[in-house]
């Protein structure tokens, strides 16, 4: 039998002017297992907190119930002021008798009455409470960031800063991501690689770093604090120690068949090659599948004038296995495949070019060395036409394009129409839009520059058809706010795509147990309150992974989440949750009902011994990680034999409840 | 349609099984028209008024019968509300009227044109008569 | 219950932590009047909801059931009211099957910012529940005094 | 049928790969058949024949686990729902069952060829689709259908789900409107469906038949012979306590229950109980779409389950039916 000691709050006038506070006191005395009961005028205040404390040791009580305001807001200083007496701190049960009795009820006797039944409710669920203790688990101090473009190195970089160990997994062979690939940044108009490759330099140099390039997350287990992820390091068939990055290989390959990724395939590289200058690391790779010695067994010619003895034929495929404590998702983005939207003749014509492709045009590094020039003939243009929302703010119905807005575009037009018209007066830019988004910092000033100052020729309304005509591009569209259809003879055409994750974002959401949207968007953990997590404990969200958003955005996102992760990192070890879910084995079927419905992932199964009246043998039990059990209780509804129960709330306490009330 | 003949959007809709509220006015329809000067009201004014509710203004078109139907707009669409639909529903609204017949057998004598294929008159009668 | 008295029905409200406690919370503190009738019991989600508390509060002598929980897509454990809500629609779906007055349960998504829909609710709910009178059909009449 | 099931059982059990067979043997009245575990030696006790209707599934759940070899088991089309569910409930290990599928025609309820006026039976014989019946009185004939259980008037179909073999033909004896009967309970007033459901439950004398048979109620612990489910109850004191008896068990089986109508074949006071069931399942199928428990192994049910769209509990004010 518990011994109960009840303490009743005037809250000032709060409680006492429509509940009377001394008869609730009075009336709590007879209830079983009530050994003390008071009113005060502020329970909250220190002199409040004394009079509990003595009373639990002066009456060896083994819980309290205090009637006061809500639990959301003393609840917990109640707590403290029972553990400081000797008590557990889930020993305390709060009735709420101001915000659900004495601030709604006006009548006394009515106020009083049902602050009564109140009380006894929390009397009667304190009969069944237990002492709950928190578990612990410890926190492996190294973060894992997949993906190294602008969000991963920037999340990497703070959380390093602070002080903790962190490896960026980079799929392809450097980090840099996809705005290493872009020419100028709005709207300011720096040059992208100037403001990113000292980034990628400092995450290279930071001790704390450990880049993983050309590799990717294999497998990933455990859980916050206790990640144990592996990960595929591919064969990139260079020794990356003994490689000076000098480029002597580049040169004397003899193939020149494969497509260059890092600009968008408008040209051809060696088979073994270096992405770009600024590489990191600043080692070769070979492309297996276009090399003559891996096509014919000859060659070598690469191996042959390597004075650094770096190519390795032989290298294999690695694994490696690490330890982590916080997962950061910074998987990007691609652009979506235009060729679907023939209407704008992209498959017919290597002059109708998608944004980031023009991006590499426009670029002094890419294929045309900064040249603006058509990719047919190689001929300046005179007129070019862009194209937005093209496969943005589709119907989910539609077979091709996306629901949503890809955000960058209308800025990133700008940009173009801006470069092209500063660097080419003579280029006649017109610009097809549904609407110009551009809310952000100058973002719509910028814009207006476009307008104004570059003279660029906005047209509202979308291009219905892109037709071949000769060495021209006849571009048919509607101007909706002249009321007419242009035509334009184009000589070139700028398709500015929507974007959408990188495609390996879906398996390595379901590695992770993260949630995804339908568009294969991370999903956070809230809308607005957690915005760069995960709803799984330890899974943090940083750039365009999570939504489409720009480099400021990006960057702002990456270093919310190094806080987060930071946060983490720092403790030594993880409090848990104490009110978690809990299985009674002697009963539990292990029927795999519970482990559906856990949006945490927190229950698994093993075959344990039982010995109960019921059972004698080896069987399958569900076990709760209380490191990552939440305590939300869905498992213990969908339990049929109620052999998973919530601890703080079991199905006994809240029976117990019930029943006071309804007494 | 009710007795009055009052023909509503919401009978436009119907019969064309469209969602116009849906469109975006994003003008990609009229900028995919093979026959945008030839109408005095464009696919996504079909939309557009449609939304308002001016089934009136839709009806006296002359776009009803410049109309091609090769369903460009509606296969261009990015959110699936097909302008052509809704100018084939508003047309049938028009030519179920009585005496609304656009097209008669007497008028095709003076149609009758050595380049132009019988089939396409026949199409003609059947889409502009009841 | 004595039977001079007069009948005033029992309203038991189950609210999940962080939405609809806390709009309960905001009505108080907003002095938002509904019926002293209506008892809280704080569960941490409405996915907590067991369709045997529900039952064991009409054998107890409740007159009426609600739960109140996060709006859908609001949920603290993002999809707990989910499930609560196939769960209590299935079982309300067969109480009402074996003859339950419909409107003795209710499943309400009030969240923290709608006191006033908390009260709304409430004064509604209760409202009903005296429509509707004594639960006769469910109570175990061992239970009644 | 019953020979070819025998000698293909013999053929199995003879190289001792198998632990034994779970199938029907003779019961204690003439048209009883128990589930019995045979050994080779015991085959001639086997029966399968048209009064084979229980379902044998749920005996694996104990036996299957109790032995190393593999268990082989005889399931009617309809069982297998049930043998599925507990295997996706992992009640039962796949690998250590055989699955023999039997024919299955349809079962006989001989309550219903009583119920019919036919007193005093001492045998019964088939005739395509007659059976003459031997009673004290002489022979009497009656048309098989009418006679099928009621489980087999919601037959769902002659495919077994998850035989490993299949011996013998299977018809489908599905007639009609399998949810005619919960319509016409909704079809009444509330104060109706309260007196039918009173007057029904009220017969319960818990004898736990109806969970003990079911392969859905296959809980370590049932919640209500456990003192600490705060529900415990051996034995209805009160009219609430039958209902909520019948109300949780339906509850709990709600997803999971594949329609197998072996509650109300056990129940010896008659109470339709599947009806309870049946009405869940075709909310469920309503409002979530179609979904028939142990189509498959691994699924998941709809009450492990939702979609962002899902219709709120509101929705049963304004349905279809009731008043």
């Amino acid at each position: 039998m518990q011994k109960i000691g009840v303490f009743v709050c005037w809250c000032g006038s709060n409680i006492a002017a429509t509940v009377d506070v001394k008869a609730v006191a009075q009336a709590l005395k007879n209830e079983a297992g009530v050994v003390f009961s008071t009113d005060y005028q502020y329970m909250c205040s220190e002199n409040g907190q004394a009079m509990i404390r003595q009373a639990i040791k002066e009456h060896q009580l083994t819980g309290i119930v205090v009637c006061s305001c809500s639990p959301r807001m003393h609840e917990a200083t109640f707590r403290k002021t029972a553990v400081s007496a000797g008590l557990n701190p889930y020993m305390v049960e709060i009735a709420n008798i101001r915000e659900q009795c004495s601030w709604i009820h006006k009548d006394i006797a009515e106020g009083t009455e049902k602050a009564i039944v109140l009380a006894r409710a929390a009397v009667a669920k304190l009969h069944k409470n237990a002492p709950l203790t928190a578990g612990t688990s410890p926190v492996t101090k190294r973060a894992l960031v997949i993906g190294g473009g602008i969000a991963g190195i920037q999340t990497a970089l703070d959380v390093a800063d602070a002080g903790f160990e962190v490896d960026i997994v980079e799929k392809s062979p450097t980090i840099g991501g996809r705005m290493a690939q872009l020419d100028k940044t709005f709207p300011t108009l720096d040059c992208s690689a100037c403001i990113l490759t000292p980034k990628m330099v400092e995450a290279a140099q930071h001790e704390k770093i450990n880049i993983i390039s050309y590799a990717e997350l294999e497998s990933l287990s455990g859980f916050v604090g206790n990640f144990t992820a592996t990960i595929r390091k591919k064969a990139r068939f260079i020794d990356e120690d003994k490689c000076s990055g000098c480029g002597v290989c580049t040169e004397k390959c003899p193939s020149r068949k494969g497509l260059d990724e890092f600009n968008m395939k408008l040209n051809k590289r060696g088979a073994v090659y270096i992405p770009f200058a600024q590489a990191i690391p600043n080692v070769a790779v070979i492309d297996a599948e276009q090399c003559l010695h891996f096509r014919t067994g000859k060659c070598g010619l690469c191996q042959k004038n390597c004075s650094a003895g770096a190519i390795d034929f032989e290298q294999k495929d690695q694994l490696i296995e690490r330890k982590y404590g916080a997962i950061v998702v910074a998987t990007g983005f691609k652009p979506i495949d235009a060729s679907a939207f023939n209407e704008y003749a992209y498959n017919d014509s290597p002059d109708v070019v998608t944004s980031l492709e023009f991006e590499r045009i426009m670029n002094a590094a890419g294929p045309t060395k900064g040249q603006l020039i058509r990719p047919s003939d190689l001929k300046h243009p005179h007129e070019i036409v862009v194209i937005q929302c093209v496969g943005s703010r589709c119907t989910e119905d539609k077979e091709k394009g996306k629901p949503y807005c890809s955000k960058i575009c209308c800025m990133y037009t700008a940009k173009h129409a801006m470069l092209v018209r500063e660097k080419y007066p003579d280029v006649k830019v017109h610009v097809f839009y549904i609407d110009a988004r551009t809310p952000g910092k100058n973002f719509d000033e910028f814009y207006r520059r476009a307008v104004e100052q570059y003279d660029v020729d906005y047209i509202k309304g979308m291009v219905g058809k892109v037709a071949v005509e000769g060495d021209k591009l006849h571009v048919q569209g509607s101007d909706l706010l002249n009321g007419e259809q242009v035509h334009i003879n184009a000589d070139m055409v700028v398709l500015a795509t929507a974007i959408e994750p990188d495609p390996t974002a879906r398996s390595l959401g379901t590695m992770l147990t993260a949630s995804m949207d339908t568009n294969d968007f991370f999903t956070e953990a809230h809308p607005k309150l957690r915005p760069v997590e995960s709803p799984p404990a330890g899974i943090f969200l940083s750039g365009v992974a999570q939504g489409p958003k720009d480099i400021p955005e990006t960057v702002a996102q990456a270093g919310a989440a190094a806080a987060k992760v930071i946060g983490l990192l720092c403790k030594n070890e993880l409090t848990c949750n104490a009110c978690v879910a809990q299985t009674n084995e002697a009963i539990c079927n292990g029927c795999s009902q519970c482990e559906k419905v856990c949006p945490y992932g927190a229950i698994t199964y093993e075959d344990k011994e039982i010995r109960s009246p019921e059972f004698r043998g080896i069987r399958r039990i569900a076990t709760v990680n209380e490191a990552i059990c939440q305590g939300c209780g869905a498992c213990t509804v969908t339990c049929p034999s109620g052999a998973m129960d919530l601890k703080g709330f079991t199905n006994s306490q809240i029976m117990s409840e019930v029943d006071a009330i309804c007494r | 349609m009710s007795l009055t003949n009052k023909v509503t959007a919401e009978d436009v809709l119907r019969i064309s099984g469209v969602d116009a509220s849906r469109c975006m006015q994003c003008g990609k329809c009229s900028g995919a028209c093979p026959n945008y000067d030839e109408m005095d009201l464009h696919p996504h004014q079909f939309a557009a008024l449609l939304r308002k509710g001016e089934v009136e203004r839709l009806m006296e078109s002359n776009a009803l019968y410049q109309c091609l139907s090769c369903f460009a707009c509606s296969q261009r669409c990015p959110r699936n509300v097909e302008p052509a639909k809704i100018i084939e529903a508003v047309r049938l609204t028009v030519i179920r009227q009585k005496g609304r017949n656009y097209m008669t057998a007497d008028r095709l004598p003076e149609k009758l044109d050595e380049d132009l294929p019988q089939q396409a008159l026949v199409s003609a009668m059947r889409k502009y008569s009841k | 219950m004595s039977m001079n008295q007069e009948w005033t029905p029992k309203i038991v409200a189950f609210c999940c932590n962080w939405c609809s406690y806390a709009g309960a919370d905001l009505a108080g503190s907003g002095r938002m009047n509904y019926p002293a009738n209506v008892k809280i019991i704080r569960i941490p989600c409405s996915c907590r909801l067991n369709p045997m508390f529900v039952l064991r509060a009409f054998q107890r002598g409740a007159d009426g059931v609600i739960l109140c929980g996060c709006h859908p897509g609001d949920c603290h454990y993002s999809t707990g009211n989910y499930y609560a809500r196939r769960r209590m629609t299935v079982l309300f779906s067969l109480l009402d099957y074996m003859g339950i007055e419909r409107g003795r349960t209710r499943v309400e998504w009030v969240s923290a910012a709608e006191g006033a829909k908390f009260a709304a609710t409430m004064n509604d709910f209760v409202k009903t529940i005296t429509e509707l009178g004594e639960n006769k059909k469910l109570g175990d009449l061992r239970c009644k005094k | 049928m019953q020979e070819m099931i025998i000698n293909r059982l013999r053929e199995l059990l003879a190289d001792g790969e198998y632990a034994g067979v779970i199938g029907w043997a003779q019961g204690e009245t003439p048209f009883d058949r128990t589930p019995n575990l045979f050994n080779a030696e015991g085959l001639d006790q086997l029966r399968y024949d048209s009064f084979c209707g229980s379902n044998l599934s749920k005996y694996l759940v104990q036996q299957a686990s109790k032995t190393e070899k593999k268990i082989i088991a005889l399931l009617k089309p309809c069982d297998c729902y049930s043998f599925n569910q507990l295997c996706t409930e992992h009640r039962i290990d796949r690998n250590k069952v055989y699955v023999i599928g039997v024919g299955c025609k349809g079962k006989i309820d001989v309550e219903k060829i009583r119920k019919a006026g036919i007193k005093g039976i001492t045998g019964i014989t088939e005739d395509g689709d007659l059976l003459k019946i031997e009673t004290m009185y002489g022979e009497k004939e009656i048309s098989r259908k009418d006679v099928l259980l009621e489980k087999c008037l919601a037959c769902k179909g002659k495919e077994h789900k998850c035989a490993d073999e299949v011996l013998g033909e299977s018809e489908e004896t599905c007639s009609g409107d399998k949810y005619a009967a919960v319509r016409r309970l909704e079809a009444m007033t509330a104060e109706e469906r309260f007196e039918f459901w009173r007057g029904e439950l009220s017969k319960c004398i818990r004898c736990n038949a109806c969970r003990n048979v079911c392969p859905a109620c296959s809980c370590i612990k049932c919640v209500f012979d456990n003192p600490n489910s705060g529900v415990q109850n051996k034995a209805a004191a009160d009219d609430f306590e039958e209902s909520l008896f019948h109300i949780i068990r339906a509850y709990h089986v709600a997803g999971r229950c594949t329609d197998c109508g072996e509650c109300s074949r056990v129940c010896p006071q008659g109470i339709p109980l599947h009806l309870l069931n049946r009405r869940i399942i075709q909310d469920v199928n309503e409002l979530y779409g179609d979904y028939q428990a142990g189509e498959s192994i691994g699924q998941r049910h709809p009450l492990t389950d939702f979609t962002l769209e899902d219709e709120e509990p509101s929705v049963i004010d304004t349905r279809g039916g009731g008043k």
